[in-house]
């Protein structure tokens, strides 16, 4: 096992699509027993390199080397057969198969005379996967009922399967808890100790800082530049990230004095799954989080309140009476927006353009009669003021939505909720899977609308996110409340330390 | 009380057909004799066997409308080639014919990307076509009786159909949940771009999909045009909806993933049970109709309940 | 963008919603009019044109229905139903109130359909397949399966009257089509269709009532087929229980579908399914005329078909909407 | 703006060629039948469609036959076609013949005439050829009744398996063969739409009349088709009930031979077509057809007829 020995290298790889040139003449090398992060903004060509390597997409030009021999990535099958196996971001395991028939799907053991599918060997083998990851699952359940995390360690068990000798592992803690993301980590650690190449897409750049052995940048399709880990800086690689110095990656504490009118009171609120008897009050301007790993049931409350799932039990006032909310029309005629973490899944309209992506909300109010006619000219007018308030990068206002970058879709989809100037915004993971600068932008929104009067809930699997951009801070821990900081009391070691469950002290 | 709606999940079929036994027994005492009842199973087979493929097609998240065409293709063949090449040898290569079409079938959705509805509903219109012409618009007469045997005959007293219903149960049975491929299946039809980059051929698995269902198709041609030792170019019209119902009522989904192979089978007897023992007090035709849609729209009714029951019983925090 | 070629490719695949299948009618017209001096009397077209109106009607209602990711195929029997409803009731309530009684007794199974996929969350497709037999059987039995005539000058002169020289199912197809498209892109109704169909959650999400826009699209299935049947009606003189609708609703998905409105949901093309029915009718007829062997006629309908739907794929492919 | 110019493109297309075709019709001064047909998928459609076509070889018409593939609509589509290109007569065998009304007055408003080959009319035809369906139900009924007496089987129970109901005019065979039944005294005891309407169909619903009244004498299904599935039906059951058919179908006629059907009433389609053209040569040589309903006699086919009826219809359909 000769470490820093090359495995893989691209020459002049370049692949586009209609309108844009997602890999532009990328040179880029992985070496045995490496972990290699890759790093750079949404659009910055991340995603494409890896699904050529993944033999998704086949490139238009250059070509790809393995051992110093040119191999060809026609089809996901082939790069397979070059044990390279890639983790997407989305995941893709089969909900209707069991963990044990993932892992091994397409390859399962056989018996009579390889026409039946051998399921005790099958599990066995499975099981055996998982216990070197000391992963305890139970593999004869179905994907479909397992967390996130867990779906993660089954991608990394099949990866292992293959007996892969590089795993490339896009955004692979983005949904994780701290706690998940440690389990990751030594993973990630132990296959390099293997000898195993590792590419690490993260937008976390300390994880990149602790993880990886080299980093490199891409800006706009072309590779910016690879480093020694040593031998370069956060701010160095933040510099060639985003091709300007970003200041203040987070949002600073500005001299804010303390919201006071009440605008949201929850008494006793619970919900199935989720939480027990949660109390808080949403001030006017305040921006308050809710801090709490996956199964806190932070997003069972915030989806609550906003009417997607059903109460149990509790009362809402808002703005001092008594509400019902029950479905998500009920929170909008209120005032209350609402920006989803699952962009794919539950905020894009991915058949319609920016325009109507962005006035889906508001649009009977741009209506004649508000069912005859959309007034085309308020709603390009609604559409461009949001567009520059926001600061949209887009081609024009008839562009598929899909073909934004996820920044700029975030953006959409908040503007979307800010065109029904809504008096208080829940956001979960405003910032998930998006690049450092349009955080930075998001960031700077949020504070602008809290400064002007508007009151914003958000969760955030991010510790700095949690840390520098709340008046006010609410820890639940399997369902209920076990810390709140204030600005001023806020302590990131006791954050973590209350949403891992370790309490002593930490109420503020 | 959820034990029992998961068991109904599979079996509330079983329900329905005992409902019906017992209405039967008590209008008619022909019902409740060997042979009647036998007579039914027979009847259910060639919806049954069919059933089981279109079981499949739905649950890689596909459908077969051409299944009558088929049907009408493999009857010509076997009426042209029996006299030919014997007995044994016109089933094996018109059932080959048959399972020809599913290939066709399988490219264009799987090649052409053309969604399988519309693929099947145009196939079913240029099979019918050949059909016609191969037979040039003719019934032909099939003169070797001893044909009969497989759509009529009787082995220890039980109608051959019958045998190969069950035949056909356990053969899918193993394909469907034992066999890698049916592993397969299940997994295109739940996540389709998963199973893609797994590496595994998903055209491949569609291509067979639908080899699968003409192949059934086919078959349940032979055991029909030894009924009718005829061999037809237009043969069961209207027999693709009876075999989309009676897959329905077994219970499998249209979302794909997962196909309830025991569901298919019941709800084959079921529907042979409502036509014929309607037909046993003879209600009119238009009444049977209203009765096949009645209980299909029932039982759909109950499965809505059902789900509706089970998410209740999640937001309220029950273990489902 | 890799060169001319394929900027030409994205050049033509962007423009084939609205000119492709035009672009092929006019071909096929101008071929039989070489192959068949008959086929292309202006009295031929246009009494196509009058025909491919009473499946392109009834397909308006299916476009909403199918954009916003679902599926009727009861709209034969429906057809059925309202028509021998409606028919029969000419006596008593005249000609006027009998059409109307047609459309309502149309868009109240529409409503009925809808109740069942949206309250009890049962896949249209399925729904739909147990009211087709319920409708049809119940047409059976309220004539007890005699065909009802047609003889009200009003209703009559509505499939078969003439405005100017033109036929009125034309100008009531004209008018309809005008009003969907008008509806679909410039209401906010149509965009909530949409956005329901391209992503339930979403919409959902931003305040969009589904169930009712689910509901409303049903409605609108059984309204354009309550007209389409009127239509039908009177261009056939009667109605019969058995007959009449026998087969539409196939008919009806595949001009949708071939007009290039995805199956899929969200992305649909309204006057592509009238265009559809038109080329579809021209094919039959210029096969019929050209005296090609009726078996024959099959195979190429199918083929076309297939042909003509795979464009539609190739086209998105070129757009590079891939999905992974 | 893009739909509008593109359906200004197709009527811009539309309009050209209809000026084009406008030029080229005054030519043709020959006599043209025009025929639409139901459907060439059965025999006897087959035979009627053979009727006509050799009636304009023999008269040296023209000839255009469009199949209406088994959908009213087309049908009626199919009939303004025609029309538009000015045929000099018109023949039709109509889906459903309520549906055919509008379309016969707009030939006949054209000084099209008009002749329904079989199944029936609506509208001012000039003549309907038919085959007088109640008769031949009568005569099954009759027939069974004479086998009957022969053999000596006392059972006086028989069964009727109908064509699907949509087809009214058929179902009077059925009729006819329920009323003679009830005035010979025979018990109807099932009755029955035969589903799928194929010979298979005839099995199933066979072995359900079986099921139904294990004694039953004698059967009549009023397509033949469907009665050669009931005789294997009955064959398979090793019982000996009796199966009159309906048509003359060469499936039947073999079922015959092989002894498994009594009995078939023939129609006679091929001169069904062929004197539908008689008529309208008639027409056009001055004389008046209005609203003329010529019945068309069946035949009763038995094992001994069977043969030289076979021989017959040979030779029509070989000229």
């Amino acid at each position: 096992m000769s470490t820093f020995a090359e495995l893989l290298r691209t020459e002049r790889l370049t692949k586009s699509f209609p309108g844009v040139l997602a890999v532009d003449k990328v040179d880029f090398d992985v070496r045995m027993g490496e972990i290699h992060a890759l790093v750079g903004e949404n659009g910055a060509g991340k995603s494409t390199l890896i699904k050529i390597l993944g033999g998704v997409y086949p490139p238009d030009n250059g070509r790809i080397l393995m051992d110093g021999k040119e191999v060809a990535f026609a089809s996901t099958h082939q790069s397979l057969e070059n044990r390279i196996s890639v983790i997407y971001q989305e995941f893709n395991l089969v909900p209707d198969l069991s963990v044990a028939e993932n892992i091994f799907i397409g390859r399962e053991p056989k018996t009579f005379g390889g026409m039946l599918v051998d399921f005790r060997k099958l599990n066995v083998q499975a099981a055996e996967i998982l216990a070197t990851l000391e992963m305890p699952l139970d593999v004869k359940s179905y994907v479909s009922d397992i967390s996130v995390a867990e779906r993660q360690m089954v991608e990394i068990a099949k990866a292992l399967s293959h007996d892969s000798r590089l795993i490339v592992m896009d955004e692979p803690t983005a949904t994780l808890t701290e706690k998940e993301v440690r389990k990751i980590f030594e993973i990630v650690k132990n296959l390099r100790a293997r000898g195993v190449a590792i590419i690490y897409i993260s937008h976390r750049l300390e994880e990149a800082f602790e993880l990886a052995d080299r980093i490199t940048v891409m800006r706009d399709g072309r590779k910016v530049d690879t480093r020694d880990i040593e031998s370069t800086s956060k701010s160095e690689v933040i510099e060639m990230m985003v091709g300007k110095v970003v200041k203040e990656y987070f949002a600073e504490a500005g001299a804010r004095e303390a919201p006071k009118q009440p605008l949201l009171e929850v008494r006793g609120y619970s919900v199935a799954d989720a939480v027990e008897d949660i109390s808080f009050t949403l001030h006017r301007g305040e921006i308050l989080a809710f801090a709490g790993v996956l199964g806190s049931g932070v997003h069972g409350l915030l989806q609550s309140l906003f009417g997607v799932v059903p109460r149990k039990a509790g009362e809402v006032r808002f703005e001092g009476a008594p509400v019902r909310i029950d479905r998500p029309a009920d929170a909008i005629r209120l005032g209350i927006g609402y920006v989803t973490e699952d962009r794919k899944n539950a905020g894009l309209l991915p058949a319609m353009s920016v325009l109507q992506n962005l006035t889906v909300i508001v649009i009977r109010a741009l209506t004649f009669l508000r069912v005859l006619f959309i007034r085309s000219v308020e709603e390009m007018k609604s559409f461009t003021a949001m567009r520059s308030r926001l600061d949209i990068k887009l081609a024009g206002p008839h562009q598929r939505i899909i073909f934004l970058s996820g920044g700029n879709q975030q953006k959409v989809l908040i503007g979307r909720t800010l065109l029904t100037d809504c008096k208080a915004l829940i956001l979960l993971e405003p910032t998930r899977g998006i690049d450092i600068g349009a955080k930075a932008e998001i960031h700077r929104i949020l504070r602008e609308l809290a400064d002007r009067g508007m009151s914003i809930i958000l969760t955030s699997s991010e510790l700095p996110e949690l840390v520098n951009l709340p008046d006010h801070c609410i820890v639940l821990y399997k369902g209920r409340k076990t810390a709140e900081f204030t600005r001023a009391t806020m302590d990131s070691e006791k954050l973590v330390a209350a949403q891992i469950g370790h309490t002593e002290g930490a109420r503020a | 009380m959820i034990r029992f709606l998961k068991l109904y999940e599979k079996f509330g079929i079983v329900i329905f057909i005992a409902l019906g036994s017992i209405f039967l027994v008590a209008v008619t005492p022909n019902f409740l004799k060997l042979d009647t009842i036998l007579n039914i199973l027979a009847q259910a087979a060639h919806g049954a066997i069919v059933g089981f493929g279109m079981t499949m097609a739905l649950t890689s998240g596909g459908f077969d409308l051409s299944v009558e065409s088929i049907m009408a293709l493999t009857s010509v063949f076997m009426a042209l080639l029996i006299p030919v090449i014997g007995i044994p040898m016109a089933i094996l290569v018109s059932v080959l014919i048959g399972s020809m079409v599913g290939v066709l079938n399988g490219l264009v959705i799987a090649k052409l990307k053309v969604n399988p509805l519309i693929t099947t509903l145009s196939t079913a219109t240029i099979i019918k076509g050949v059909a016609l012409l191969v037979a040039g618009g003719r019934m032909i007469v099939i003169m070797q009786k001893q044909f009969m045997t497989i759509g009529t005959g009787k082995l220890l007293g039980v109608p051959v159909p019958i045998y190969l219903m069950a035949l056909f149960f356990g053969l899918f049975y193993l394909v469907v949940y034992r066999s890698s491929f049916g592993r397969h299946v299940a997994a295109v039809g739940s996540n389709e771009s998963a199973v893609r980059i797994s590496g595994l051929d998903v055209d491949l698995v569609k291509i067979g999909v639908y080899v699968l269902v003409a192949f059934t198709a086919a078959v349940a041609s032979v055991v029909r045009t030894s009924q009718a030792l005829i061999g037809m170019p237009s043969m069961s019209p209207g027999f693709v909806l009876v075999v989309l119902t009676i897959t329905i009522l077994g219970g499998t989904s249209l979302a794909g993933g997962r196909g309830n192979l025991w569901g298919t089978l019941l709800a084959a007897i079921f529907v042979s049970m409502i036509y014929y023992g309607l037909n046993l007090i003879n209600v009119q035709v238009f009444y049977q109709m209203l009765a096949v849609g009645l209980v299909l729209m029932l039982a759909l009714f109950i499965e809505g309940l059902r789900v509706r029951y089970l998410q209740a019983a999640k937001a309220m925090g029950i273990k489902v | 963008m890799n060169g001319a070629r394929g900027s030409a490719r994205v050049w033509i695949a962007s423009r084939w919603d609205s000119f492709g299948l035009p672009a092929l009618i006019a071909v096929l017209v101008l071929v039989f009019s070489l192959l068949s001096s008959t086929f292309a009397s202006g009295y031929n077209l246009f009494s196509n044109l009058a025909f491919s109106s009473l499946v392109g009607i009834g397909a308006i209602g299916m476009v909403f229905c199918i954009m916003s990711g679902d599926f009727d195929i009861s709209v034969g029997s429906m057809s059925a139903l309202a028509g021998v409803l409606g028919a029969s009731l000419v006596g008593r309530i005249g000609g006027v109130g009998a059409v109307l009684v047609t459309v309502a007794t149309a868009t109240v199974c529409g409503i009925v359909n809808g109740v069942f996929v949206t309250k009890l969350r049962i896949p249209a497709f399925i729904t739909t397949l147990g009211m087709q037999y319920v409708y049809r059987a119940i047409a059976y039995i309220y004539t007890s399966n005699t065909p009802v005539y047609i003889k009200d000058p009003f209703w009559l002169f509505l499939g078969s009257g003439t405005v100017l020289g033109i036929p009125l199912p034309i100008i009531i197809t004209a008018i309809c089509f005008a009003a969907a498209v008008y509806v679909l892109r410039k209401t906010p109704f149509g965009r909530s269709v949409i956005a329901v169909g391209t992503n339930k959650t979403a919409a959902m999400l931003s305040g969009i009532n589904v169930d009712f826009i689910k509901n409303m699209v049903f409605v609108l299935v059984g309204f354009f087929v309550g007209v389409a049947t009127v239509v039908t009606a009177s261009y056939l003189g009667s109605v019969n229980p058995g007959m009449t609708g026998q087969g539409y609703e196939f008919q009806v998905i595949t001009v949708v579908v071939l007009g290039g409105t995805a199956l899929t949901g969200g992305n649909g093309n309204m006057l592509g399914a009238f265009f559809a029915s038109l080329f579809l009718t021209y094919l039959q007829n210029g096969l019929g005329l050209k005296q090609v062997n009726s078996y024959w006629q099959f195979v190429a309908t199918g083929l076309v078909l297939i042909f003509a739907v795979g464009i539609n794929r190739v086209k998105s492919a070129l757009l590079g909407q891939r999905e992974l | 703006m893009k739909k509008i110019l593109s359906i200004l493109l197709v009527l811009a297309v539309m309009a050209g060629t209809a000026f084009a075709g406008g030029a080229g019709e005054g030519a043709k001064k020959e006599v043209t039948i025009g025929f639409s047909l139901w459907t060439m998928k059965y025999t006897f459609f087959q035979a009627v469609e053979k009727g006509v076509r050799d009636a304009c070889k023999e008269l040296g018409y023209k000839y255009i036959m469009i199949d209406q593939n088994e959908d009213a609509t087309k049908m009626v589509n199919d009939l303004n076609s025609l029309v538009g290109q000015k045929v000099t007569g018109i023949v039709i065998t109509p889906v459903d013949p309520g549906a055919i009304g509008p379309a016969v007055q707009k030939a006949r408003d054209a000084k099209i005439p008009v002749v329904c080959a079989d199944i029936g009319k609506t509208g001012p035809v000039n003549a309907l050829m038919i085959s007088n369906n109640k008769k031949g139900g009568e005569m099954a009924m009759e027939y069974m009744d004479k086998l009957f007496k022969e053999k000596g089987i006392e059972s006086k129970k028989v069964g009727v398996g109908r064509v699907q109901p949509q087809y009214t005019y058929a179902s009077q065979r059925g009729d006819g063969f329920v009323a003679k039944a009830k005035e010979l005294g025979y018990s109807v005891v099932s009755d029955l739409v035969t589903q799928p309407p194929t010979a298979e169909g005839g099995y199933d619903t066979m072995q359900q009349m079986l099921s139904a009244n294990p004694d039953i004498a004698g059967v009549f299904f009023a397509s033949g088709r469907e009665a050669v599935g009931a005789a294997n039906a009955i064959k398979a059951a090793g019982k000996s009930t009796l199966v009159v058919g309906y048509n003359g179908d060469p499936e039947e006629i073999q079922a015959m031979k092989d002894g498994i059907m009594a009995g078939d009433i023939a129609q006679q389609p091929y001169y069904i077509g062929y004197q539908s053209v008689m008529i309208l040569k008639d027409i056009f040589a001055g004389k008046t057809y209005e609203d003329a309903v010529v019945p068309v006699d069946v035949a009763l086919l038995t094992p001994d007829t069977v043969d030289d009826f076979q021989k017959k219809v040979d030779a029509l359909m070989k000229k």
